[in-house]
């Protein structure tokens, strides 16, 4: 009992990511409507941003910014004094592909209500099937 | 339906919660994370680049290539989003509808019917468009510079505090989109052309990839900027500072326009007329 | 300057598009023409590195002057070096064979098209060469949203198709990124070979194994294997037919590229292929996803719809090629990939031409068409054949490799899959042969004169066909060199201890 | 044995091809069908100098390209390969005047496109008979598959439609299905596929396979059309004539005998098919294909079809042959692959010639033709005589061979399939010549007047039908030829 809640205390944020996905990926499968859709993979994405953004947390660790860099690097910098920037740097690319991704989804949203003055995907299919 | 969902989503759910048990704990200083990679970094960075921003150094520089793509993204984005929508006969109409500046009143003008002597007091409106909210329009036109001061700020001092072009360019991005938000979208055409912002995302990633193509032409491998130092008159770890800069400064004004262009695209539905 | 050919090949493609579209506002002939020669560049540096490769095994590129795992590499060695060759050569084929069609889909909107269509080769020849994993993910993503767009903007559902190809390889790429997590977590490094020098000390890692399964989804996702294939027969139906040439003979074989990548480069071996169990539940796997491609194909009424399943199926041959874990299995699914790639290239090629020509590609409209697109039909043949599996078509070798594999892996399921497969394909293949070559019916003794054979003739441009005919005699070149192929690169593709 | 090296088989093989171009090329008739008899002498020529090379006792190989570790394209001519290739090279020249005849004659359309097929499948015939290893046999089959297909449906009609599905579900499904993964399975065995005198598989392959080995090939050769997968080719007879008599009854069929032949003997070796006793199945099998086959065509009204039963039985003669194992038995099969092929061919070229002329398909409706067509149903006495096996007919000395090596074998009950089927030959060949001829005048259906066809069709016919009378007088080289494959194969024992 004391070591699930150590594991929970040690890992929620884990937990957090994980439940977040998962509503991303209920509103993907089940949700008829596609902006509602086009919304949970939005959720989605951001999960897994949250997700590598909390591997880059670091105990008694500062941002990732040398404050005394302009002191022509006199003093030594420790690794341990600074969180990881990495997931940082790599979630600012996700971040840019999840909206990239949002805006031709959008576009694509825009195309498909053009064509068949609906976004629920019952209406859609009855008229597909009509034709 | 429904029930399918939530139980394959349950099911996942709890596997992948399963799947952290042999994580290392929320900010373990001792996971592989911290200690194999990323220290180099922390520790190299000021000597390697003279950049004290990491993420910075290690966005434009150490991973620089990630970043020449992550622009690529944006700037397909774009195009798709330009490829998809944009409509390039538009339909004419029968009439057209003017309105005069000064009084407000709305003229409609049947084809092939003449404006008054004096045109440069009418503009021209479309079916949809509502008059200016004056209290929005004005607190509008009020934030809008300071926003982009905000925005070149976060590109120039990207080096040094939370910031960079991808930040900078979106906000620099939503200044114009406010501004199309606050008047509409043909007075935000107006000052922002689409062929503009066509030139802005291409001048750009232009400017990344000319960069990295540039230290090619200097003789060191693709994005190398220490290859800058004989151009630019400094040392080879300064170039790299300055060369985080140029790109910085590009990728700043491809997403700005991008951002522009989608909101163009997406909200007229590539009418390019009335939008919001 | 041939130390920066891995450079070349991404990165001339990428500036020619910026360039591809300022030339879309100023004057849109020369869109094609930019395209044509940043492409032609981007395959010779291809071959130029395949020559490389040749010589050192292996050509490593560091960007930025940084090496890895601080920095990102490419890293090119025998696997990629020939997948390099072939995309190149692919991507350049079809963008001469579909410069009319393009002209005649897109007239306003060449530029963009250009433009999307060299950022597509960009990211997927990115794919191919790269060696960090993250990068991989970006280039994954220029190469999808591109997809996306030029699939959207194809006939009747496009929109919709496209749509929900963006859902499922959003959730594709999204699990791989995912699973590179995991893989970041276990080891702090995003190098592929870093990766894989660190990961068999924590193999018995609940994290390595999470990381393995989230992958390998998303890439079964991204590759669509059944059951992940729904998205594909829509959005491949629906694309317009340049753009469709182009994703399709692409997207899922580098995929299968990636798989095996991760796998064998990243995972090693020795991890992947360590419990035959799993082994061969994927191998039945990919021996349904045979099985029900090709029967899905056979109720299909349309050309691209029928090909399209049909591709579900070759997927399922590579990836149980890939499985069955011997030398002659893997050399199979890499063999095939490349094959795969050329064939599929060519039938698309044809379905363009007859779209060029015919208003719609439904088995309907497919009547008389080997009097009127002689020289089209033709390729077809070749292509048909080369998917059925008649030597002396590559096709065949592939499929030798692969049937030779199940055989000394004992796995007899997927030696009859893949005969079944290469008999559904005949019948598939020889229907349209006799809609084409039988209807309309009529008494050709009293009708068919010489004279009216000639006016009738009405295949689709020169300037098309040169390019499918190329491809179809690659076909058959690729097959009588199959040898050369397997024993000077794929043999060295595959790491020493599988036998 | 001594081999030579030489390009000699591959240009016999490309020959043809490569008149394809020439062909489609050329706008006016005489210069297309010029350039078919072009290809079809120069093909026969090299054929025909290399023979001397063989009858020496010398084979020739040549390697086109490596293809797999083990196992390349490659050609190699033997004895055998020889005696199939000069009997089909040889008839293509006969074949093609006769076609010019047929073709022109009825007004047939798309002749282009049949005379490139044509070529083609003579090319891909010639691969099979010199191929020199399995995976170059099976190449050179689906070639010839797919390019009789469009011969086949020449007639673009429902019934050509119908019969061009049976043709490739027999034969493309059983090459697919029973060939490939045999051929598969030997190579993952053995690691080879190169025929040799003596089989290669012997002690490698596990006893119970050999079974279903034997019979996935024998079944999966279904242009050897052995019972149960014989349907197509009655089917297959809604071809233009020429197609029937050149590729049904010569290189099609031919080709699928020459194939299970060639595989028992350079795959199997006749050393291990007696010590796996799989020669008695093949017996049995062809015995019963013999006479079912028989039976089946003497109740055949149209000619074709009855020609086509006929051709059924007697390709399972050459299988007997070879499955007797005894050298006399297989001399007789060899040279029975050259003497019902001349006969069949004559007798095929009648029908056609009769069809040209009178319009006529059914045996019921040709009585009293004899007074109206006389050269042409004298040829074909001369043909039935032949596949009968009466001298003066050639056929007599293969099934004189075929009879001795039954004997030599000591498999009497051969000998009684061979002599009963003879004798149903002539019951179903005899009566129509007998109607012909020998009817009253108000029996008669034709007017007393000599009414022959082209001469485009008549001389090839009656050429055919001179050779199988001189060939039972002079059978040579098919004689030298067949004597040197059966004293390589039983050298050993």
């Amino acid at each position: 009992m004391v070591d699930l809640l150590t594991i929970i205390i040690s890992k929620y944020n884990y937990w957090g990511y994980i439940v977040l996905m998962m509503i991303g990926l209920y509103a993907m499968i089940v949700k008829k409507n596609l902006v509602k859709k086009i919304i949970g993979m939005s959720i989605f994405q951001t999960a897994i941003i949250f997700f590598y953004v909390s591997i880059g947390m670091k105990k008694n660790a500062t941002i990732p910014i040398i404050s005394h860099g302009h002191d022509g690097g006199e003093h030594a910098v420790h690794a341990v004094d600074f969180i990881n920037p990495l997931p940082h740097v790599l979630m600012l690319t996700a971040i840019v592909v999840s909206v990239a991704t949002l805006g031709v989804a959008l576009a694509l949203a825009i195309k498909v209500y053009q064509q068949y003055n609906s976004l629920e995907e019952d209406e859609i299919d009855s008229q597909i099937k009509v034709k | 339906m429904k029930w399918f969902g939530f139980i394959a989503v349950f099911l996942c759910g709890s596997l992948f919660i399963y799947g952290t048990v042999e994580f290392p704990g929320w900010g373990d200083p001792l996971s592989p994370t911290s200690t194999h990679v990323s220290p180099y970094y922390i520790e190299k960075t000021m000597e390697d680049t003279s950049v004290p921003n990491i993420v910075t150094a290690v966005l434009a520089d150490y991973r620089g290539y990630d970043t020449m793509f992550e622009t690529a993204v944006i700037f397909s984005a774009g195009i798709a989003c330009l490829f998809l929508l944009r409509q390039m006969k538009r339909k004419k109409t029968d009439f057209r509808l003017y309105r005069h500046t000064a009084t407000g009143i709305t003229f409609r003008i049947e084809k092939g019917g003449k404006l008054p002597p004096t045109a440069k007091e009418f503009e021209r409106i479309d079916g949809l468009w509502t008059p200016y909210d004056l209290i929005i329009k004005t607190t509008g036109r009020f934030i809008i510079p300071f926003i982009q001061i905000f925005a070149l700020y976060v590109i120039a001092h990207g080096h040094h505090s939370p910031g960079g072009g991808f930040q900078g360019g979106v906000i620099l991005g939503a200044s114009f989109v406010l501004f199309a938000i606050s008047h509409d979208l043909r007075s935000a055409l107006n000052r922002m052309s689409e062929k503009l912002t066509a030139f802005f995302y291409t001048l750009g990633v232009y400017i990344y990839a000319g960069t990295g193509a540039l230290c090619i032409l200097l003789g060191a491998n693709f994005l190398d900027y220490s290859a800058l130092a004989t151009i630019l008159f400094v040392d080879p770890v300064t170039a790299r500072s300055h060369g985080i800069l140029i790109v910085e400064i590009g990728v700043g004004i491809a997403v700005m326009a991008v951002m522009v262009i989608l909101y163009y695209n997406l909200v007229s539905a590539g009418k390019f007329d009335e939008g919001l | 300057m041939s130390q920066h050919f891995p450079a070349f090949i991404i990165v001339i493609p990428l500036i020619a598009a910026f360039f591809i579209f300022t030339a879309g506002w100023l004057k849109r002939t020369y869109c094609f023409y930019i395209a044509a020669v940043a492409l032609a560049i981007s395959l010779f540096s291809s071959f130029g590195l395949l020559l490389q490769v040749l010589q050192n095994k292996v050509v490593v590129y560091h960007f930025g002057g940084w090496s890895p795992p601080w920095g990102i590499a490419y890293r090119v060695d025998y696997l990629n070096g020939i997948v390099l060759v072939v995309s190149a050569a692919i991507a350049f084929l079809n963008l001469i064979a579909t410069k009319k069609s393009v002209e005649k889909e897109f007239i306003e909107r060449v530029g963009p098209f250009y433009a999307l269509y060299v950022l597509f080769v960009t990211g997927t020849m990115g794919i191919v060469v790269t060696g960090d994993a993250f990068n991989l993910y970006v280039l994954l993503e220029i190469a999808s949203l591109t997809g996306y767009a030029l699939i959207g903007m194809g006939t009747e559902h496009a929109a919709l198709a496209s749509l929900n190809y963006v859902f499922m390889g959003t959730i594709g790429a999204s699990f791989y990124l995912l699973g590179i997590g995991y893989l970041y977590i276990a080891t702090g490094s995003l190098n592929m070979f870093d990766i894989a020098s660190i990961l068999p000390n924590i193999f018995q890692s609940n994290v390595v194994l999470f990381a393995f399964v989230i992958c390998l989804t998303g890439l079964f996702i991204k590759m669509a294997l059944f059951p992940m294939h729904t998205w594909l027969p829509n959005a491949y139906t629906y694309s317009p037919s340049p753009a469709i040439s182009l994703i399709a003979p692409l997207t899922t074989k580098v995929m299968v590229y990636v798989m095996i990548r991760i796998l064998l480069s990243v995972f090693t071996p020795s991890f992947s292929f360590k419990s035959m169990a799993v082994n061969t539940s994927f191998v039945w796997l990919a021996v349904i996803a045979i099985v029900v491609g090709s029967i899905l194909a056979l109720s299909q009424q349309s050309l691209k719809r029928m090909l399209s399943y049909v591709m579900i199926a070759e997927i399922g041959y590579m990836v149980g090629g890939f499985w069955l874990a011997n030398r002659a299995g893997i050399t199979g699914a890499i063999l095939h990939i490349i094959n795969d790639a050329a064939m599929t290239l060519c039938v698309f090629l044809v379905a363009g031409n007859i779209l060029y020509r015919v208003p719609g590609d439904s088995f309907d409209n497919l009547k008389g068409l080997f009097r009127k697109m002689p020289f089209s039909m033709g390729a077809f043949v070749v292509g048909a054949l080369s998917i059925i599996g008649v030597p002396p078509t590559c096709g065949f070798f592939s499929k030798w490799y692969l049937i030779t594999g199940g055989i000394a892996a004992g796995h007899y399921g997927f030696v009859a899959a893949l005969l079944f497969s290469s008999l559904v394909n005949v019948v598939l293949f020889f229907r349209i042969f006799e809609i084409g070559y039988f209807e309309p019916f009529g008494d050709l003794h009293i009708s068919g004169s010489m004279d009216e054979e000639e006016k009738t003739f009405d295949d689709a441009p020169l300037g098309m066909l040169v390019p499918l005919m190329i491809v179809a005699a690659g076909l058959i070149a690729l097959g009588i060199y199959t040898d050369t192929l397997v024993t000077k690169v794929i043999q060295f593709a595959i790491p020493g201890g599988i036998s | 044995m001594e081999t030579i090296v030489s390009i000699r088989p591959f240009l016999a093989v490309l020959v043809s091809i490569l008149a394809v171009p020439l062909i489609v090329s050329t706008r006016r008739t005489n210069f297309r069908e010029g350039w078919t008899f072009f290809a079809a002498f120069a093909k026969f020529s090299i054929i025909a100098s290399m023979t001397p090379v063989i009858l020496d006792g010398v084979e020739i190989e040549y390697t086109i390209a490596q293809v797999l570790p083990s196992v390349a394209i490659k050609l190699k001519v033997d004895a055998f390969g020889m005696l199939f290739a000069l009997v089909s090279s040889f008839l293509w020249i006969v074949t093609s005047a006769y076609s010019i005849g047929y073709m022109r004659r009825l007004k047939e359309h798309s002749q282009t496109r049949y005379f490139c097929y044509f070529a083609l499948s003579l090319s891909a015939t010639i691969g099979v008979a010199f191929s020199a290893n399995l995976l170059t046999l099976y190449l050179f089959y689906e070639m010839l598959s797919f390019a009789t297909y469009p011969l086949v449906t020449h007639h673009q009609d429902m019934e050509g439609r119908s019969s061009g599905r049976k043709y490739l579900l027999f034969i493309v499904g059983s090459s697919i299905g029973l060939v490939l993964p045999a051929m598969l399975f030997i190579y993952h065995m053995t690691g080879t596929l190169e025929f040799t005198q003596q089989g290669f598989i012997a002690g490698i392959v596990p006893p119970k396979l050999i079974w279903i080995l034997v019979l996935l090939f024998v079944f999966g050769f279904a242009k050897a059309a052995v019972m149960p997968f014989h349907s197509w080719l009655p089917a297959a007879m809604v071809a233009p004539t020429p197609v029937s008599a050149l590729l049904h009854a010569v290189a099609v069929v031919k080709v699928g005998v020459f194939c299970i032949l060639r595989v028992l003997t350079g795959v199997f070796g006749t050393q291990l098919l007696f010590s796996s006793q799989m020669d008695t199945v093949v017996l049995y099998l062809a015995s019963f294909t013999i006479i079912a086959a028989s039976l089946v065509a003497l109740s055949q009204d149209s000619l074709k079809s009855r020609l086509a039963y006929s051709t059924i039985g007697q390709l399972s003669y050459i299988i007997l042959g070879a499955a007797l194992l005894s050298p006399k038995g297989m001399i007789g099969g060899m040279m029975h692959i050259a003497m019902h092929a001349f006969g069949k061919i004559t007798l095929f070229f009648c029908a056609g010639a009769i069809f040209v002329a009178t319009g006529t398909k059914n045996i019921s409706q040709m009585v009293g033709i004899g007074k109206r067509m006389p050269v042409t149903l004298s040829c074909f006495f001369i043909g039935s005589l032949s596949v009968i096996g009466i001298p003066p007919g050639g056929g007599f000395i293969s099934k004189w061979y075929l009879i001795l090596g039954t004997l030599e074998a000591d498999q009497r009950f051969m000998l009684f399939i061979l002599l009963s089927s003879s004798l149903l030959n002539a019951a179903y060949f005899l009566p129509i010549i007998y109607k012909a001829f020998f009817c009253t005048p108000e029996e008669s259906l034709f007017e007393n007047k000599i009414d022959e066809a082209p001469p485009w069709c008549l001389v090839p016919l009656t050429i055919t039908a001179i050779c199988s009378i001189f060939l039972f007088f002079y059978p040579e080289p098919f004689f030298s030829l067949a004597k040197i494959v059966s004293v390589g194969i039983f050298s050993g024992q």
